[in-house]
């Protein structure tokens, strides 16, 4: 069988490619199916790129600029390859009564990156969520999806030591 | 088409099933102002500006797309819709940076003219300054994104009249931003006919016409409605 | 299945449970598995696995217990004795626990929460009836508490119509924060004529410091499934779609399991329990949007789309999902469903007080000594539930406000504690009911730092489609950080007033018509906290930083710098 | 009838609105008789006197000068007019708002050919930049704004007119566009 015309040389032969287009089939590549689509393209990926983008857009015949819109829409899709782990910090209200900002301030610190942002050399991504819904365990945050709550800023520190270097002067 | 009555100011009007209250008000001559909205255009609703007041409803209601009804009881203009349309444009004006005097649109700029209309000499609120790139890539067209009101006009023309939908927005809330295509520039886009559309219908300097300067770019556009009534008499034909 | 085949299964589960001499109910939701549940649920599979897995010992992992600040907990039952439960469980006291009941000694007294403790006694629990007391995973525990004779019950001796009269009668309203009239809008979708039409559970919970509606889908996933069915067979849908936040990834896996074993016994699907009624679920994972906890910004991303909001009208009862009629009811409000068709309408409307009928579920937080999921009657006080069943503020801190219905809701000051918690009073004062998340903040926290906190949640939020919420939020929130560090004037707190005002009347969605609300609700409940900001440069609570000064102050000390250089001859 | 003393400022603008207040040509002998100059750009008057009745303020705030002549201003005068789009809107001047301070002298001086020149304590060398260049109603009170980039002759005159007839400054639509 010829090979498929519209995916571009970057992604052709990627096995993880696959996984997106199951999930087309079996969505019937409706467009409607987009969002669907995306998660399992991200989670296959780690993040979406303009090439898989546009695949997306074209085997599921929507305009590629409405897909940039609905990849843009959701803060759960990202658009840039992430750290090997995820700290993410609970803002949510009850950390945040409880000194959620802290920690944020000094985990920037003490990895040297904004939260948002992954560290120089792709060890970790320090982000934060609107609530994750642990809110009796607050301040809380959860490292590559494991939830640690109630944390103070030095113990949220120790936890990221084994993953990445951490810096222990205060700013 | 049934007929019905409703009261705009005070004052009895006949209207037909089917119509908004922004079509009725326009019939009598009544001026409520708007910036999104576009005859020939799907309604998005989004710039408010053509709130008005229905008896018996907690809050303003949009005048573009609420349709008459029977015995209605509607107010255009009383003091707090006028207070909040000026605050509506004047946070319009604040967020992104209009700079009227050095705008091709000078002179022939939607917002600006709403602006003095409603009254607006001077902004209350902070400027937001954002800094945002001009795409000046296209041959013909340019985008400055400083001078967007994101009255989706551009996105709503681009795929319901001219079937491309070059564009849409990316992000949310305050970062919005209209794109062509997967956000490259424009010059770069291969689904944008180059047909000018969106650039007529723009309201402010932020889509124009290159080689027009500081206060010469007049934009035209009477073509919507004209297209819009030949594809409809051309269906017609080819049922019939 | 049918009727007969499910009241038999049920009663076997029952009769199964009635003999076990010892039945060991761990909570293994996430606060409990955080603070150490796993080890607890190892060390008793092994201890009973060591005996031989004896039948009439149950160890069960549950959904969550309540109390979730005091975890792992573990409740054990016992035929002819009163539950117990311990906090703060540990594998060794779990391992005492075993011994002592197998050896009919006293159980160990050590973190054993007391028999008459408030947090319960106090409670009413219907939605939350099975949470915490079955396996999640387990549809035969579920049926073993009743679960799927309500749906089974309306199929068999109730018209579409009767069902929809029933939740009328009910008195329930909606649980995702509107509190609109539940049975109004089943008869809406029920008087739709439409070839297709769906059934939608928003389980989008978004909003910061709630987490009523994860806890429920990862509890007790069943219910919101039978709701929802009982809901398409009133309104004349055959499909479902639950959203589900994508933050919750368990609440997923769980419903999407309860989803599969439901369809293999014949509850859900074609023809469901034998009846001639078909109804299918399917489950859409959210992406990170808070604005697609509005019904209509939530259809849109059901349909693939930008989660933006459109106006109404239509109603999605009208025109929802593919343009046919939708109902779209929260999941708590669906929770509701089987409860009040295993105890009639009329019970469930005796619960209540005025217009809010039955009882709402509420995440107690913040400053709280005893954190945690719990479900009151309407129309209990506020003071009742932070002071009896929240057990007063932690290390006896006094009480300075209660934050309801998160960046959609307002701060309640001390002088409110007495009032009835409904829907009507909390609008009342300023705040909402909404989906039931309840912060409980003391003096230490700065209320306009609070309000600030919650406009930057909503512009961030914020989907951008209308004016007054797209740029209000960022303005409103300049203001307000303003006042916090401090160079804020009298004017600029007048414009923030101003455009509060506008924003709520004029915003295209909920959202951004409640977005102003945790500001005006702290400038009417603790206005002297913002002058004190503005006027004396001084934050009460001592959080803001206020290290700048107004432009014209800014000035004045130049003025005043200037003068004194020309007094002293140097000239300028 | 006294004559209403009139003073003009110049802040950070191009005193584009000056010009354009020059423009009234013939008119301005004719407004002599009611108007007195008695600061400004326009006239030799090195400190503004104390009773200013009108004052008509061209530019942003800008600078550290610009806050002390503006607040300075306010103090000596009774009614405060915004003058021209700079003052009211911030204009061209304000698009430096795109930059912090920093970097904008970064830009200029240091990439440039010299190094950046330091304000003193006084301000005297290079008054001290403000973070953000300010519309004059951000900072003072502001009694009217005459919009135009820069206002067109015929606004000037319609303002001063209603002052010399004791009305409140209020222009009608089409003389109150910006730009």
């Amino acid at each position: 069988m010829a090979e498929n015309p519209a995916v571009p040389p970057v992604l052709n032969a990627d096995p993880r490619l696959k996984v997106v287009d199951r999930a087309m089939k079996r969505l019937r590549y409706q467009p409607d199916a987009l969002i669907e689509v995306l998660h399992t393209a991200q989670e296959a990926f780690g993040y979406l790129s303009r090439e898989l983008l546009a695949y997306v857009a074209s085997q599921l015949k929507l305009p590629e600029s409405q897909v940039f819109g609905v990849a843009t829409f959701y803060h759960s899709f990202t658009l840039r390859p992430k750290g090997e782990h995820s700290c993410i910090v609970c803002t949510g209200t009850a950390c945040y009564v409880k000194g959620a900002g802290e920690i944020v301030t000094r985990l920037e610190q003490a990895v040297g990156v904004r939260a948002g942002q992954t560290t120089a050399d792709g060890k970790l991504s320090l982000g934060t969520a609107r609530c994750l819904g642990n809110c009796s365990l607050a301040p809380m945050l959860t490292i590559d999806d494991v939830v640690y709550g109630p944390e103070t800023p030095d113990s949220a520190v120790e936890k990221l030591r084994s993953l990445v270097e951490v810096t222990d002067e205060l700013g | 088409m049934a007929a019905i009555t409703l009261t705009i100011n005070n004052e009895l009007i006949g209207a037909r099933q089917g119509q908004t209250i922004l079509d009725v008000a326009r019939e009598r001559g009544i001026d409520i102002p708007t910036l999104c909205h576009l005859e020939g255009l799907e309604e998005v609703g989004g710039c408010r500006l053509c709130l008005v007041e229905l008896q018996g409803s907690p809050r303003p209601v949009p005048a573009c797309v609420t349709k008459a009804a029977e015995g209605m009881e509607i107010t255009t203009h009383s003091d707090k819709l006028v207070e909040y349309r000026k605050m509506l444009v004047e946070l319009l004006l604040a967020e992104r940076t209009h700079t009227c005097s050095i705008c091709v649109q000078n002179g022939n700029c939607e917002l600006q003219t709403l602006a003095a209309k409603l009254g607006i000499d001077h902004v209350r609120f902070d400027y937001l300054h954002q800094q945002l790139p001009m795409d000046a890539s296209r041959e013909r067209f340019a985008l400055d994104h400083n001078r967007c009101v994101l009255c989706l006009r551009c996105v709503r023309v681009c795929d319901a009249v001219e079937g491309a939908h070059t564009w849409d927005v990316r992000g949310r809330g305050s970062t919005s931003r209209i794109v062509a295509d997967l956000d490259r520039p424009w010059g770069g886009s291969t689904s944008c006919t180059d047909c000018g559309k969106c650039v007529q219908l723009c309201p402010t300097g932020a889509l124009f016409r290159k080689g027009a300067t500081v206060g010469e770019m007049i934009k035209e556009r009477g073509f919507l409605n004209r297209i819009l009534e030949r594809r409809r008499l051309a269906a017609q034909r080819r049922s019939a | 299945m049918n009727w007969v085949e499910l009241v038999e299964l049920a009663e076997s589960v029952v009769a199964r449970q009635q003999v076990c001499r010892l039945r060991l109910l761990v909570c293994c939701g996430t606060p409990c598995m955080a603070a150490g549940a796993e080890a607890v649920v190892v060390a008793l599979k092994e201890k009973l696995a060591e005996l031989g897995d004896p039948a009439d010992l149950e160890l069960v992992s549950t959904g969550c217990q309540g109390p979730c600040s005091r975890g792992p907990l573990l409740t054990v039952q016992r035929p002819g004795q009163p539950e117990l439960i311990w906090q703060k469980t540990t594998p060794e006291l779990a391992l005492a626990i075993v011994e002592a009941a197998l050896q009919q000694e006293p159980l160990p007294e050590q973190d054993r929460l007391p028999e008459d403790w408030p947090f319960f006694t106090r409670q009413t629990r219907l939605v939350l009836a099975n949470s915490g007391r079955i396996d999640p995973e387990s549809l035969e525990q579920y049926i073993g508490l009743g679960g799927y004779d309500s749906l089974a019950q309306v199929l068999i001796d109730m018209a579409p119509d009767e069902v929809c009269s029933g939740v009328v009668r009910s008195g329930l309203r909606g649980r995702g924060g509107g509190g609109y009239p539940t049975g109004l809008k089943w008869q809406l979708v029920h008087k739709e004529n439409g070839p297709r039409k769906f059934v939608v559970a928003n389980g989008d919970e978004g909003d910061p410091g709630a987490y009523m509606d994860r806890s429920l889908m990862e509890s007790d996933p069943h219910r919101i499934l039978e709701g929802m069915a009982i809901a398409g067979y009133a309104v004349g849908a055959e499909q479902g779609y639950i959203y589900v936040r994508g933050e919750y990834p368990l609440a997923a896996q769980r419903l999407r399991n309860a989803i599969k074993d439901a369809e293999k016994a014949g509850l859900l699907g074609s023809r469901v329990l034998d009846s001639s009624f078909s109804f299918r679920i399917d489950i859409r994972i959210g992406a990170g949007a808070f604005v697609c906890g509005e019904e209509t910004a939530l259809l849109a991303s059901i349909m693939g789309k930008r989660g933006q909001p459109r106006i109404r009208p239509p109603y999605p009862a009208e025109a929802g999902l593919w343009d046919c009629p939708t109902l779209i009811n929260n999941v708590e409000t669906f929770g509701n469903i089987p409860s009040i068709f295993k105890i009639g309408p009329e019970a469930f409307s005796a619960i209540g007080h005025g217009k809010s009928r039955g009882t709402k579920v509420f995440a107690l937080c913040g400053e709280v000594v005893n954190n945690g999921l719990i479900e009151v009657p309407m129309g209990i006080s506020l003071r009742e539930i932070v002071f009896d069943i929240g057990g007063g503020l932690a290390n006896g801190a006094a009480f300075k406000a209660a934050q309801t219905g998160g960046p959609s809701g307002g701060c309640i000051s001390a002088g409110q504690l007495d009032t009835p918690v409904d829907y009507e009073n909390l609008q009342a004062l300023g705040s909402i009911m909404g989906s039931g998340g309840l912060i409980v903040m003391g003096q230490q926290s700065c209320m306009v730092d609070v309000a600030r906190f919650f406009m930057e949640f909503c512009l961030d939020e914020s989907c951008g489609k209308c004016v007054p919420c797209r740029t209000g939020t960022v303005e409103i929130y300049r203001l307000l950080s303003r006042i916090c560090n401090g160079s804020a004037t009298n004017r600029d707190l007048q414009h923030l007033e101003q455009l509060c005002r506008m924003m709520k009347d004029t915003s295209l969605c909920g959202l951004g018509a409640a977005a102003p609300n945790p500001v005006l609700s702290t400038l009417r409940w603790f206005r002297h906290e913002y002058e004190a900001h503005v006027e004396e440069r001084r934050c009460p609570a001592g959080v803001c930083s206020m290290h700048e000064l107004p432009v014209h102050l800014l000035g004045e000390q130049l003025l005043q710098r200037i003068a004194a250089s020309r007094s002293d001859g140097e000239g300028f | 009838m006294s004559r209403i003393r009139l003073a003009t400022a110049w802040l950070g603008g191009c005193s584009g609105c000056h010009m354009s207040f020059l423009d009234l040509g013939e008119q301005l002998v004719a407004l002599s008789g009611s108007i007195e100059m008695v600061y400004g750009p326009l006239v030799d008057a090195k400190q503004v006197p104390d009773d200013v009745d009108v004052a008509l303020i061209e530019g942003a705030v800008a600078n550290m000068e610009n806050l002390e002549l503006l607040q300075e201003m306010r103090h000596k005068s009774k009614l405060l007019i915004s003058f021209g789009d700079c003052a009211i809107t911030g204009n061209v001047t304000s698009l430096r708002n795109f930059f912090s301070v920093d970097d904008l002298l970064t830009a200029v001086y240091q990439a440039g050919p010299g190094s950046i020149p330091r304000s003193d304590e006084d301000g005297a060398v290079l008054p001290e930049l403000l973070p953000r260049v300010l519309p004059l109603h951000q900072v003072v009170e502001v009694d009217a704004f005459i919009p135009g980039c820069p206002p067109e002759p015929e606004r000037i005159l319609a303002a001063i007119t209603a002052i010399m007839e004791g009305r409140p400054v209020q222009l009608n639509e089409d003389q109150r566009t910006f730009g």
